[in-house]
This record gives C-alpha cells, structure tokens and sequence, in this order.
C-alpha cells in the first residue's frame, strides 16, 4: 500500500488513523468497541499486523475482515486463536496483567484523563442522563500495561468536572494510582479528531501534544472543557496514507 | 434432571413473579424466545441480572416486568441507548427501575462465587470507581498474607437462569459452543434452570470450545429452534444486526415499542421466533 | 514469544539452582523428558511444586535436587508409596525435604490465585484439618457480606512452570487436551514458561477440550515426542501403567534407584525418552 | 445377571460388593482411586447403571470399561459427558454442592469417622512414617451430599486416636459439622471386609451394623482398635450373586 498522503479525509479518520497508529509495537490490546475497535482493526491492516486482539465476549487473537458491530459478533470467535469464558478473560487475562493495551472510549474525560460512562448531570431539575455504564473500563484501565483513549473533541465530552467517576485514569495527579494499587500505567495518550492529548509527565494532567492537519491550538481550546495546556512544543500529526485510507475505508464498508 | 418441555409449560414452573432472573449470553445464544414467553405470561416484578442488559432486557423492563437490574453495560452494542432501560430509570417509566451497578469484572466474579457456592469473591477491581458507592454488593478484604485491601463482591445467586445453547440429547444434556460467556457460572450458581436449545439429538459430539451442562444440573429443556433471534447460535445463525439497528427507533418511543410488543410479542404463539 | 528451542537449551536458560518449579500435568501430559533434562543438568535446590508429585518428583527428590515440596497427594496413583519421597521426609536421604502440604482443593486455588495475579484465593476448606497448623500458606478470611469465615491459601506463583502439550505451531502457540488439569492456571502464574510438545504442526486445528496457551505467554517450547513417558499424551501415547507398578520396585531401594538414575538419565542424551 | 448366592468369594469381595450396594440410588458420586474407584464401577455394572463418575482429574460421567489404575487414565476422559478444569471441579462442582456421595479410602479412622492419611506415629524415637496426604478428601468430605468410606479392617486402621486428622468424619460428635459450617451430611457408612459400620445417630459414634456372611461380632471387635459398639440389632449382608462376581471379577481381569 502506497505511504504517499492522502488528498482527502474526515476529521474522523483522522482520528481513527492515529488510533491505528499509536497501536505500532503493541502485542497485545483490549478492544472497546466501536472507536477502538475500528483503530485496532486498522492497526492490523497497516502498523501492527501481528497485534493480538482480545475482545471482552472472551477472543484472544481475533481476526475479522471487517468491523465487528457488536464485540459478540461471530466472526470475532470463528478467527480467534483461543476462546475463553468470560470470568476467565477478566482474571487469568485482564487482571493477570497479560495485555499490554487496553483501548478505551469516553462518554466523559477530565483533564487527568478520568473517565464517566455511568451518568450524565442535566441541570437542575432534571434527572441524571443514563449512560450505558462501567463494562470493562475500571479493570481495563487498571490492569493493562498502558491505556489508549479515543473520542471526538468537544468540550461535552472534555470536561472541567466529570459527573460521575467511573474509571480512574490519573485520579488527582501523580501518584494516585500507585496509591490505588493500580499495576498498569494508565492513559499515555487520548486521541481525538482534533490532535492527540499526553499527560505531562510531570503532573500527569492532559496537555495537547500534537494537532492534526489543519487544526489549530485555539480550535482544541475551544472544544475542551478545561483551560487546556500545550505541550512546550506542539507537534502536527502526519496526514493519513492513502494505504491508510485505503484500508480503514475498506475495514468500514466491508 | 432436566425435563424436556414446551416453552410455555417451562417458563410458567420455573420463573415466577418476584424472582431473581438472570438471562445470560453475551451477544451470542442470548434466549429471547423465552424472554418472550416471559412477556406473554406477564411474569413481574422481576430482578434481572445480565452484565449487558442488551435488547431483551430493554423489551421487559419496557413492558413494565422488572423491579431491579443488576448489570454491568447497559447500551445497545454498536447501535446506542438502551431507550426503554434509560426512560426506566429516568423517567421512572413505565415504573420506576432499582439499579444495582457493576463493572464486567465485578459481576463476573459475583457468578464465579455463586457458582462455586462462595458467598463472595475477590478481584483487584473498582479502585477509585464511584460504583462502589451505589451499591452494597462490592466491598472490600485485606489479604491475611500480604494485607492488601482488595474489593469483595456478593455472591449473585439467581431463583432462576434462563440460558440458549445450540443441542441437548434426549436426556436434557446440553452442549453450547463458540462465544460461551458467563452462562455456566450463572446456570451453576442458580436455584433452577431452564435452556432453551435450536436442536435435540441423539448424542452430543464433543465439540471444540464445546461447553456440557450435564442434565442433573438443569430443570428443563425446551427446543426453540431460533430462540436466540435476533442475538445467534454459531453454527445454526448469524447476528442479526439490521433488528439491533432497527430497535434503535423502535425502542426510542414508547407509543411504538408498546405496538411493537403487541404485535410481535404477544399476538404471536408460544416459541414463535420474532422476525 | 515462545522460542523454540532444543530441551536442553531451554531447560538450561529457564531453571535454575533455587527456583520455584512446578511441573505440572493430573496423571495425562506429565513433562518427565524436562524434568530428566534437569537431572541431567543438576540443577539443584529447588522447591518443586505440584498437586501430585508422582514418580517425576520421586526421581528429583531421590537424586537429591529438592529442597523443599509444595504438594497435595504424594503417592503413586494405584500401585502405593513414592518410596523416594518417603525416605527423603522420614529419613532426610539424599538431603532433608522440607514439605508445604495443602489438599487438592486449596492448592489448585492456589495456582487460580497466582494466575489471576491475586495474593491469595478463598475456598470452603481445610475446616477440621490438622494441615492448616503444619503450613503458613493456608489462614483465614471474614466475608464482608456475611461474616462467614472461610479458608484463604496464597497465591503461588512459580518461577518456572514446565508442562507437555501435544502440539505447537511454528510460532510456538501450543495446544493441549484431554485432562487439562490445572496447567493453564500453572504456566499463567508462572514468571517462565517451557512447554515440551509431541509434534509441532502449520497449524492448531481447534479440538474439543483444546486449552490454548499463546506464544505470548510462552518462553519457550521444544519438541519432545514422548516426553510424557511414562505418563501419556491423549491421541498419542497411553499410560505405561507397568512402568508405575515397576517403578515400586525401583525406587523401594536407595542403590536400586541411583543405579536406575545412572543407567536411564544419566547415560542418555538430551531428549531421549525413558523407556 | 443371576440374583442367586455366589457358592465362593473372598472377603475383599464381600467388602467390594457391599461398597458398590451402598451407591443404589445415588445420582453422582466423587470417587477416590482403589477401592472407591472398585465400588463405583461395580455399582455401575449392577445397582446403578446411571451413576455418574466423578474424578478429580477433572471427568464428570466417565464409563471405564475397565478399572482405572490411576484416576487420570486416559479412558475416564474419553468416556466422560465433560471434561473439565481441575480447579473448577473443585470449586464449581464439589464446592457447589452438584455431588451427592463422595467415596473415600483411609489409611486411619477413629470412632467419629475422622479420617488420616498424612502422618502415621511409628512409636519413640522414630520418625513420623509419611502417608501420601490429604488429596481431594476434605473438602469430599465436607461438601458432597454423604460419604461413604471403604477400608480393610483391622487395629492399624480402626483406631483409638489419630494420628493426625487429616479430614473431618463427625469430630468429636453431634454438632460438629454443623460449627464448622460444613454442608454434608458427613459418613453415613464404612464398609469393611468384616461388616459395615455406621453412625449413631444420636452420638455419631461408628457402631456395628451390619456382619458379613461368616464374621462374628467378636471378630470385628478385635479388628477395631476402640471398644466398638453394636447397633441394638446387628444385621447381615447378603452374600455377594453370581452377578455381582461375575460383574466384579471381569471389571478387575478386564
């Protein structure tokens, strides 16, 4: 597949390609669906074609030919290298510390990359706005070696103050999840259709390290619920190859 | 010993108004078919415990059978809301809907203990979560050997699980391959259970990833070829995703879900699959 | 990533003098050609752990390799005494075993806890026992939800665990079947894992009761068709249920026994079965 | 097979004959390798051809052909209904309460039915003689439905005190299971090659019940290593059929 850019992509596949991308020398990744799901399948048709899928219904090595719409889907069991019970996933694999990726989307994220998928505040008077809920995210964010996020860019969804704390991601800083006991490392990188966010080494906050092309720092601002950090120098993200393309777009249509 | 039955002669021993269901599958062999004559027989007040709630729960608690929910996701998976869970719960209709929260690790391991006639269990899970604060069912237990506090979840014991799995012999042995989920936890942990099956033979063949529910475990087999639409049963169908898709507007308003019940549900005859 | 790699290589890279082995395998797929391997090699003081030490650990402990053993059931499975085992526990020959003795039950929850990466695991057990009294790996916990006190057994967690498996792909995936006993939970709690196989093969063709161990989990497979002897591997061997009765004989005498050693491991080269 | 009386057998075979008698009727039972292993393969030749195996390898519903040296032989595999893990034989099916009878050898047992096989005392000076351990017995003993125990008699076995308890029979009597939260009933039987004992019902106190064709009271008296009492009426075993023989002897030529 050619490596030459693209003319012609969406702010979404932007975002779906440098998921893919920060998926190169992974062995192994945690599959949310939907978002990640669409990065880790393009991340085997392009950076990582030996990555090792693992879906939650209890695949180890899932290899479907095209987006899966459920992480049930029958294809993900028929091309998988094992099958297991799904106790088993989240003990012997998850929480063995067997998965170097988890991969996760957001309803929310705070600016130290908590997550709420559980409830939303609607304003006074009104109910909590019901989210679908936890599934696998605390234990995913826990337990593997690193976590990768993916979600569009919009100051609903990168919030000042999350209504609900599902998932811890960098709790209030540094140190929070050794405190915790948490084994893994937790979000290295929270990729948008924006640019992509890095906590700071040294505060573990979320800082916006690289923008995709076309995109400016004022525009991430904007569309982010904190008073939002730069990186000391903000990089740009290469645009997606038509390999790149190519694949997510066939991955998609399959 | 299971008993093989009629759907409807199954459903109406076994699940009874006020008791504790669990219906399991994730995404595969999930039983509709006896969701539905659950529906038909207008068997309430119901607990229903499912890590994803998914559209069979969303059709009861919509049609006003369910009192609690013990999960763990509740959406529609790759499609969106669960509508009818969430008027449930925000709108209190058509009743009010008690929730008891988890993460997948969490209510896996309250099955594993059941199963295994613990009355809790113990994973290094929810740290830091909110979730733990709206429920009673996760606490915490320090190591006798390292002191490291870890979380405890209850025991989740269901009066009945309802399980589809693809053949049973004509013993009421029963085998279920592919993608099998939780459901031998949750058959195990359970007081009775009930498996609907796409087909009786004469002999189960063993079968790769084949799981066997041996009939001295289960109360009945009904055969509802089907009886997993619109979820499926490796080797007999595929998902069908168009319904999951079309639930999405189906189930976002309550005018058309209540017609869609009354006109696939209950106008239908027993184990008639819903297409 | 599983390497493979010649046994004696990869026994020499992966154990050493000190270590915690399990070598593991209920009766079915017991990895004597590895453990000979470390005889041939001495590597010595070792803590060997297995639910049933069986003939394989009689050979270790008797040429004096072992300095303590982690066990559940220490006889020779229908003919009697491991006569090696009981001279090294009564009688301190070769050298004093120090024993750390469990029921089945509470050491194959230990194997459960080290492969879930959990401190400790929590069964109904041990309840009456003496053994809790002769052992600091057994204690007790409270349930949070009940105060129901149950047995706690630590996790185990083996340097090196070796087991034998019928086959492995070029890339070092390996497959087993049959009795399956508790060798997934050993080699995933393990910190290495060598598994010595019967054929290696293009490809894994799913079986029923097929447990898969990925090459990612995996240090290093080697190809030792009939490494098993005289234990059996499932579509490829059956049980030498003479040489057990005969190993009575053998091992009932000290000269007996290392002259048995001298002539079958010592003398033999890398790999060569037992026979 | 005839019902008529055998005209010749051996008292291992009385005692093997009477332990498979013991499982008519029951639905599953966890079976030790020796004589449990005889018994239960015998009942499943005459009383009770729907009696479903258990073997802590891990085999529910084997069907040997022919008496298993081991409990891992391959036949019990390749005849069982499941073939499971062994920690969840464990935990899901003995633990959870699925196995009615658990059938059990010892090398030592006391007058409540408390069983050692780990440590025998040989006298002063001497070391401890080392049996091979507790194996799968006390949590068999705790957790199936009923015991049943199969044992040659004799003072060596039947004694005063143990040695060391290695699993609890009925303690030190009524109550005790139920203090320790033990959910089975316990022993209900020990079968010998000289009669059958069981407990008292109201002392849990093993007394003689049951002679078989030839052995006097006397006889197991002098056998039993605690001054052994007999139920107000102590009956007889019927003598082994030819079917029952002819069943046990081609299991054990087999």
């Amino acid at each position: 597949m050619s490596g030459s850019p693209h003319p012609s992509f969406s702010r979404d596949e932007l975002m779906e390609v440098n998921a893919a991308r920060a998926l190169a020398g992974a062995r192994t990744c945690f599959v949310g669906i939907g978002l990640p799901s669409t990065a880790a399948n393009l991340a085997r048709a392009t950076v990582n074609r030996d990555l090792v899928l693992i879906y939650e219904s209890g695949t180890i090595g899932s290899k479907p030919t095209r987006l899966p719409l459920s992480i049930g889907d029958g294809e993900l069991a028929e091309t998988a290298d094992a099958v297991i019970p799904v106790p088993e996933m989240f003990n012997y694999w998850l929480q063995g510390g067997r998965i170097d990726v988890g991969f996760l989307g957001a309803a929310q994220v705070d600016r130290f990359a908590n997550i709420n998928t559980t409830v939303v505040d609607r304003g006074p008077g009104k109910p909590e706005g019901r989210l679908p809920g936890a599934g696998g995210a605390p234990e995913i964010a826990s337990n593997c070696g690193k976590v990768l996020m993916v979600l569009r860019h919009s100051t609903r969804n990168f919030v000042q103050k999350l209504d609900f704390v599902t998932t811890i991601g960098h709790g209030s800083g540094p140190g929070d999840r050794e405190k915790l006991g948490m084994p893994g490392a937790g979000p290295v990188a929270v990729i948008t259709d924006l640019g992509i966010l890095r906590p700071d080494p040294a505060t573990a906050e979320l800082v916006l390290t690289e923008l995709h092309p076309g995109v400016t720092v004022e525009q991430v601002r904007a569309a982010t619920g904190w008073e939002l950090r730069s990186a000391r120098t903000v990089g740009a993200t290469e645009p997606p190859t038509v390999g790149e393309l190519t694949a997510l777009r066939a991955l998609k249509s399959a | 010993m299971a008993e093989i039955r009629s759907l409807h002669d199954a459903v109406a021993d076994l699940v009874h108004d006020g008791d504790t269901v669990a219906m399991e599958g994730f995404t595969h062999l999930i039983p509709y078919a006896a969701a539905h004559e659950v529906l038909r027989q207008g068997i309430t007040d119901l607990t229903l415990a499912r890590m994803t709630p998914d559209v069979i729960y969303d059709q009861l608690i919509g049609a006003g059978l369910v009192k609690k929910l013990i999960f763990s996701w509740g959406g529609n998976p790759g499609v969106g809301s669960l509508h009818r869970f969430r008027d449930a719960v925000e709108n209190d209709w058509p009743r009010p809907l008690e929730l008891d929260e988890h993460s997948h690790a969490g209510l896996a391991n309250r099955y594993v203990a059941g199963a295994s006639r613990l009355p809790f269990a113990v994973l290094r899970g929810y740290r830091g979560s909110g979730l733990a604060t709206r429920t009673n069912t996760v606490s915490t237990v320090s190591c006798p050997f390292t002191g490291e506090e870890l979380a405890a979840v209850a025991a989740l014991n269901p009066d009945v699980t309802v399980i589809h799995a693809q053949q049973a012999d004509r013993s009421g042995n029963v085998q279920l391959w592919g993608l099998t989920g939780v459901q031998k936890e949750a058959a195990l942990a359970a007081d009775r259970v009930l498996v609907t099956v796409e087909e009786i033979v004469d002999e189960l063949a063993p079968r790769p990833g084949g799981v066997v529910l041996p009939t001295w475990v289960l109360d009945a087999v009904a055969l509802v070829p089907g009886g997993a639409h619109p979820s499926y049963a490796s080797g007999y169908s595929v998902r069908d995703n168009d319904f999951y898709q079309a639930w999405d507007s189906i189930a976002r308003d309550r005018d058309t879900f209540t017609r869609w019940i009354e006109t696939h549900i209950h106008t239908h005859a027993e184990g008639t699959a819903v297409r």
